[in-house]
């Protein structure tokens, strides 16, 4: 344990997605032989920028941090690296190469078209959907939308009758899917930027009774998703790779500790999703791992 | 600030039921915004003035307005109640807890509470946390501002701890150890209404027949208006100001149980800035914010003014961004008219 | 310019000093109050003019109105023979009108410098300049030989003394026209001496004086001209030389009124005994009461008087269960109230009208008929639920029994004029049938009508039984109802008299002399 | 810190300079909450007293100091101010947005304003907002909970919807239009101190004069200790509320051009919440929410004292649940000593 601090910072562990990605993370380091702390900064650029400086107060040997904003993290990444600190991403980017030594990320893209595939498939040619939205501060919540709807755009009887801003949140989920079923009685899918807000339209049709026969695609394979799936509420969800790329990002880190250079040449690196229905929800063994 | 003009503080209790529409325009100005709100939306969409919509709007109202009925009897006393959004959320993370099993590390069984035993517990978790809040307000004579702000972080902070950050999924409990029956609190109808719903009726009336039948009520409007005098002639305003506080955490609980029942899990960040929308709707109620004014029926339909506000946004489409400006404006607008009523009494 | 006349007034005395300020034909109406129904009122230059009238007879609201605070519903003011609009206090300021309010109006977080000069700062190179503002203040105590640090926050001072830096604060000003809304409502005699002597300066200096005070014996030592009003309308003006007492009470109330004398009782048993009494004074310095014994049996009325700082009301808020004594007992009907709380205590029959009404007595939020019922209200409820019903029976039958003067239970209490929200604070005590009531000063403020009202109803109350303590510090007011007279100087019982003896013995004992 | 001369009308006037270690001990309650937190935290981690920590933490104090004195001028005249954080976020925006330049569509062209002019505006923003607050409190009668609540909402939203959610990035300028030298203002060092804390500094003196050497001062304190006094003294009691609003609209836009210089971005939902944690530093710092009394001082030993324990607890790697648990006690337990002090005058 004298190799030195990792601090890892998150957004915010209340959500199993992010926590998972801190104590894989922090596992993979003290399993180098590095002491780990991980932090969250709950989306807040102001609370990145002070634990970047506690970070740099702290001498640690590396930051592992999952960006708060695409443009506001910019500043802070460069302070870091300014202060001779490397500086890896994992789960979401910043809008600037050359100052982190690398970003993984999940292929949102990816798994957005992957996710927007198998929803097509089970919702078919025609059908009134809602589209959930993410915090539109996040750029994944964007990304992810553009992929639905490159996909779902090809198929003109696919009627979107509304898409709503939830913020990554279940209860606004739930109150926003309820007032949309009130403006549209019917209802054939609903595809959502996250499972948090999934789950939430899930309720929401639960308690309408209208939840037998319409689809509900979700992202980021969370353990409540993945148990939703087993139940048959929940069609799928896209798993992102977040206990890979968490444990990944530390050990490029360690790599570039003890060699002064990066192991992967390329800065973004980007991971492949993976698509969790009822038929493989089996191979789900522990939170965020699809095993193979 | 010596005399005091309106008609003062049980107004509503005290009232002839003679109907008298200047003295309804005046009072009722949280009715009338109601009224226009729902005119306007049931023109802008033809799915708003619906009974569906108007049950489901209902329920989205019950959180509110459950912690907005707390919120008021702690403002009625004086003070103010910033921590019922934490207590929401670690009630119902607690509620949570309970449902998937208890393991009793000594015996190594796991108990499995039953719902009314799960719903005991949650509450008396939600008047541990007011007792504790009235506590640090009556006796260590911390302003309640400041001594729920603390309960706030705590709560919040202890809710995660709990979870390490994760939600409680499955609530509904198994039928092989006898607790299920939770999703009914916050899922079910009965006669069509949502229980939620119910849930909010049943507190709403206790809250009135306490406030205007008990003498606990007028203990409270009494100390709310003037402790000192309150005291003196015989009031024990330490105990009502507890019990104000653990009736606030109460009613917080019971909005975290029905929550959690109506999203069928429990996370440990639900009802953050919860406190913020609650107040909002104690104020645009009427009630004062110094204390010894306002009923349970204005803080109900300030509720409703909100909760419709807000889902009425929702279902015309309007951007999330501007639901936050109106949202606003709203409240500022609707105690704005409260102030003319009181004649610019703003302070004392 | 010819020199504005009563028109009213026809006996209007012969040597009428010039007048500098008046008022015509002045109205005030507060939405459906009318306070003011047409006055005429002149302020004589280098002289004193007294205001006297019953509570809500509309002083207070005739000051407001020539100093700017309100403005006339209709009519005009003239100063110096030209009509003038006062539109706010700061303009009255700048004509030379300056005001000391019934209501103090100090920011009680602000030290005595910082009160006086509040609003008119005295600006040097370095922005306020605290030296010379603190000079003057000194030099204001000193001139009403008060011993205030200018740096005291006011909220440590004593009524008594926060009303001197209110009178302070209008002296500073150094205006022509001041005018003085009951300024001795809180000062003890020696305090009220200084004041005096500080009028007649100022009038030697010119400046013209507006007096009010309920204290008529006292007003009267001052006077030049009495100007009675009475429901918003000037009744009577007279010179000095002309009235007398029975003449201010005559036309004030319109008939003589009697404080009334000890009623024919029985005493029983002892009600309260005090044992050894001492409580800590506020300073936490030395003892507020000291050692105090007293016993008072049913059926006896006992008046307490004696200077400000006596020790009075901590002594009756320590009987009551606000404060905590030091030592010594309490004893309610031979039992030992030691430990009970004031709920208790009232449950048990011993019970405490406050001092001050506003802040101790009175729930400014709710009705009449709600703060009458606030000590008994637990009386009503039977398992859950408060029988209203009954509640309404015994507030109705309060309402006639102490007189109160109201639309109905269900108006404000701030709709009722201090004599009658007096009554309210002593009714609602009266209806838990207590076997003992304390009332600490229960006539302050109010006018002489509400208070032979007042010691009426507790002579009555006497009769049946219950013993009455109240304290006072009107020795007027001694010489009335009591029995007993107790003395008390510096926490400790000074002397004891019965109710025929004088004025000037319980003054001598109490350490003041008569005000000459 | 700044000086001495905060020590304002209030009490402090009253004491003689002369050195009093049992009135140090009452007084500087925060002071001694900040000695323990720097000796704790030093013990904790070799990295905590360190000079260039000191700095660090110090740059992080200034944005909840400024929004802090800011809030002290609101809560001594007897309000609140719940806008700040989200004014924080609009300034910071609409800095943003002017170093983007502005296209004047009519014209067809791009005006890049220099930096002085973008700081100028922002403040006047800054400002505007507070003048809002300011007149619902002062003429409309609106308790200053309420009007402030509604401008939370408001600003929020307006800031969501110049950004469309997304953030400012490019905030340096270019020495081509002229606009260069944003980044200075929070990034850069003066003598090695960040200019942020200079910042912070600056506005604590001049608040510190203005509370106590000016006719201002004085009228503030005293429409915070008794409005109706005030007023019948010819204080002109709504035009200082007015100004004292617009002064913690200024603070708070002068923390959100800082804030954003230091981050060199602008975020349109920076400083959510931070409205509690500047009332708790000015509650820390022994300020009465009942108005009338709070130095400078004070306030910013209450900020220090925050910034100090929540960066701490980060350095020494104590997890975010248990920050938020120890955030709450530690402001409940600084007020409790403060109550002790005020000897339980809570009300009135
Ligand atoms: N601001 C106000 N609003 C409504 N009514 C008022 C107001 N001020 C005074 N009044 C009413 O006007 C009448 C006259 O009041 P005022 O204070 O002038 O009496 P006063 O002669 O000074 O009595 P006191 O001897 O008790 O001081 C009363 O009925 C009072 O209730
Ligand atoms: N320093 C103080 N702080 C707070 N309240 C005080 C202080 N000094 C006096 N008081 C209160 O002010 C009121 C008047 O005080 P004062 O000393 O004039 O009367 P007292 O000692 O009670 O004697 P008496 O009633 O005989 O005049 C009382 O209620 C007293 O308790
Ligand atoms: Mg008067
Ligand atoms: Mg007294």
């Amino acid at each position: 344990q004298d190799q030195g601090l990792i601090s890892i910072i998150v957004t915010d562990p209340a959500n199993p997605y992010w926590f998972t990605e801190g104590e894989v993370a922090k596992a993979t380091a003290e399993e180098l032989g590095y002491e780990a702390t991980v932090a969250a900064h709950k989306g807040d650029t102001n609370t990145e920028s002070n634990l970047i400086d506690a970070a740099i107060t702290n001498g640690a040997k590396a930051i592992i941090l999952d960006p708060a904003n695409a443009d506001g993290s910019v500043g802070v990444v460069r302070k870091a690296t300014d202060a001779g600190i490397p500086v890896f991403l994992v789960n979401a980017e910043i809008n600037e190469a050359g100052i982190a030594i690398a970003q993984l990320v999940s292929n949102n893209a990816q798994g957005a078209a992957i996710g927007a595939v198998a929803w097509q498939e089970m919702v078919g040619d025609s059908a009134k959907y809602v589209e959930f939205f993410g915090n539109p501060a996040d750029n994944n919540a964007a990304t992810r939308s553009n992929g639905y709807n490159t996909v779902l755009s090809q198929y003109p009887d696919l009627e979107k009758v509304a898409q709503e801003v939830a913020n990554w949140d279940r209860t606004q989920g739930y109150n926003k899917m309820q007032s949309i079923i009130q403006a549209n009685p019917e209802i054939d899918a609903v595809i959502s930027g996250n499972d948090e807000m999934a789950l939430g339209a899930i309720a929401a049709l639960k308690e309408a009774g209208k939840l037998e026969g319409t689809i509900v695609g979700g992202f980021d394979g969370s353990p409540d998703a993945v148990e939703a799936v087993k139940n048959g509420e929940m069609a799928y969800t896209v798993l992102q790779p977040v206990a890979v790329f968490a444990e990944e990002a530390v050990r490029q880190a360690d790599h570039y500790i003890k060699n002064g250079e990066p192991m992967v040449a390329e800065e973004k690196q980007l991971f492949d999703c993976a698509l969790i229905t009822a038929d493989n929800v089996d191979k789900y063994t522990a939170p965020f791992v699809l095993s193979e | 600030m010596t005399d005091t003009t309106t008609s003062a503080a049980g107004r509503s209790p005290a009232k002839k039921s003679s109907f008298n529409l200047m003295h309804l325009l005046l009072e009722g100005r949280a009715f009338f915004a109601l009224i226009v709100i729902i005119v306007t939306f049931s023109l802008l969409s033809p799915n708003y003035a619906t009974v569906s919509n108007f049950l489901i709007m209902a329920n989205h109202v019950a959180i509110f307005g459950l912690l907005a009925i707390g919120m008021l009897l702690v403002i009625l006393n004086g003070g103010i109640d910033l921590s019922v959004g934490s207590v929401l959320g670690l009630t119902g993370v607690f509620a949570g807890f309970l449902m998937q099993g208890v393991e009793l590390e000594s015996a190594g069984v796991i108990l499995y509470p039953p719902v009314w035993a799960v719903v005991v517990l949650t509450l008396a978790l939600g008047a541990f946390v007011g007792f504790c809040n009235g506590i640090l307000v009556a006796f260590f004579k911390v302003p309640a501002f400041v001594a729920t702000l603390g309960s706030l972080y705590v709560a919040r902070g202890v809710a995660l701890l709990m979870t390490n950050g994760l939600t409680f999924n499955n609530l509904s409990g198994d039928p092989s150890f006898g607790n299920t029956g939770f999703d009914w609190l916050g899922f079910n109808r009965i006669a069509g209404v949502p229980v939620g719903v119910i849930i909010l009726a049943l507190v709403a009336v206790a809250a009135g027949l306490l406030l205007s039948r008990t003498a606990f009520g007028r203990w409270l409007y009494s100390s709310g208006g003037n402790e000192r005098a309150a005291e003196l002639s015989g009031v024990p305003v330490k105990r009502v100001q507890i019990i104000v506080y653990m009736l606030s955490g109460m009613c917080a609980a019971i909005a975290g149980l029905v929550l959690s029942s109506q999203l069928t899990s429990a996370g440990p960040t639900a009802g953050t800035t919860y406190e913020l929308t609650a107040i909002a709707a104690v104020v645009v109620g009427g009630a004062s914010l110094m204390g010894g004014r306002g009923t349970v029926r204005g803080t109900l339909l300030g509720a409703f003014v909100i909760g419709f506000l807000s889902d009425g946004l929702v279902i015309i489409g309007v951007s999330s961004y501007w639901q936050t400006v109106f949202t606003g404006a709203v409240i500022v607008l609707a105690v704005m008219l409260n102030s003319i009523q009181y004649g610019g009494k703003k302070k004392t | 310019m010819k020199t504005p006349v009563h028109d009213e007034i026809p006996e209007a005395s012969p040597d009428r000093a010039e007048v500098v300020l008046a008022a015509r034909n002045v109205a005030k109406n507060f939405g459906a109050v009318q306070a003011l129904k047409g006055v005429n009122f002149d302020v004589h230059r280098g002289q004193v003019t007294t205001l006297f009238g019953e509570n809500g007879a509309g002083k207070s609201t005739l000051m407001k109105i020539l100093s700017g605070v309100h403005l006339p519903s209709s009519g005009e003011l003239i100063l110096d023979g030209k009509p003038v609009e006062i539109n706010s206090t700061v303009e009255a300021r700048d004509l030379g009108i300056s005001i000391i309010h019934q209501e103090l109006s100090l920011a009680p977080n602000m030290s005595v410098r910082d009160n006086i000069f509040m609003g008119r700062e005295i600006m040097g190179p370095m922005g306020v300049d605290y030296a010379e503002e603190a000079r003057q203040t000194r030099a204001l105590m000193e001139e009403l030989e008060e011993d205030i640090d200018p740096l005291t926050p006011v909220e440590n001072l004593r009524l008594g003394q926060q009303q001197i830096v209110e009178i302070a604060r209008a002296l500073s000003v150094r205006s022509r026209i001041l005018i003085m809304d009951e300024p001795t409502s809180a000062l003890s005699a020696s305090e009220v001496e200084v004041l005096f002597k500080v009028i007649h300066d100022l009038k030697a200096r010119g400046v013209s004086i507006v007096y009010i005070s309920h204290h008529l014996e006292e007003a009267l030592t001052i006077t030049d001209h009495a100007v009675v009003l009475r429901d918003g309308v000037m009744t009577a003006y007279a010179p000095r030389a002309e009235i007398d007492l029975e003449w201010i009470v005559r036309n004030m109330v319109g008939e003589n009124f009697d404080l009334g004398s000890p009623p024919q009782s029985t005493f029983g048993a002892p009600a309260l005994e005090l044992q050894g009494l001492s409580v800590a004074s506020h300073s936490g310095a030395g003892l507020a009461v000291d050692d105090l014994d007293l016993t008072v049996h049913k059926g006896e009325i006992v008046c307490i008087y004696g200077l400000m700082g006596a020790g009075r009301t901590e002594m009756m808020e320590t009987v009551a269960g606000r404060l905590k004594p030091v030592a010594g007992d309490v004893l309610l009907n031979g039992q030992s109230v030691n430990g009970l709380s004031i709920a208790q205590r009232i449950e048990a029959g011993l019970v405490l009208v406050p001092e001050d009404r506003q802040r101790d007595g009175l729930v400014q939020t709710m009705t009449v008929g709600r703060n009458l019922s606030l000590s008994s209200i637990g009386r009503f409820t039977k398992g859950l639920f408060t029988n209203l019903k009954a509640e309404r029976k015994i507030i109705d039958e309060s309402i006639k029994e102490v007189t109160v003067k109201t639309d109905g239970p269900g108006a404000p209490i701030g709709s009722l004029s201090g004599g009658n929200q007096q009554k309210v604070v002593i009714g609602k005590m009266l209806v838990t049938h207590p076997d003992v009531i304390l009332l600490d000063e229960p006539s302050r403020g109010i006018d002489i009508g509400a208070k032979a009202e007042v010691f009426r109803i507790l002579a009555e109350h006497a009769t049946r039984g219950m013993a009455v303590v109240y304290s006072t510090s009107e020795v007027g007011e001694c010489l009335s109802i009591a029995h007993r007279i107790i003395v008390m100087r510096r926490g400790k019982i000074a002397a004891e008299f019965s109710s025929d003896t004088t004025k000037e013995a319980i003054m001598a004992a109490s350490g003041e002399s008569l005000v000459a």
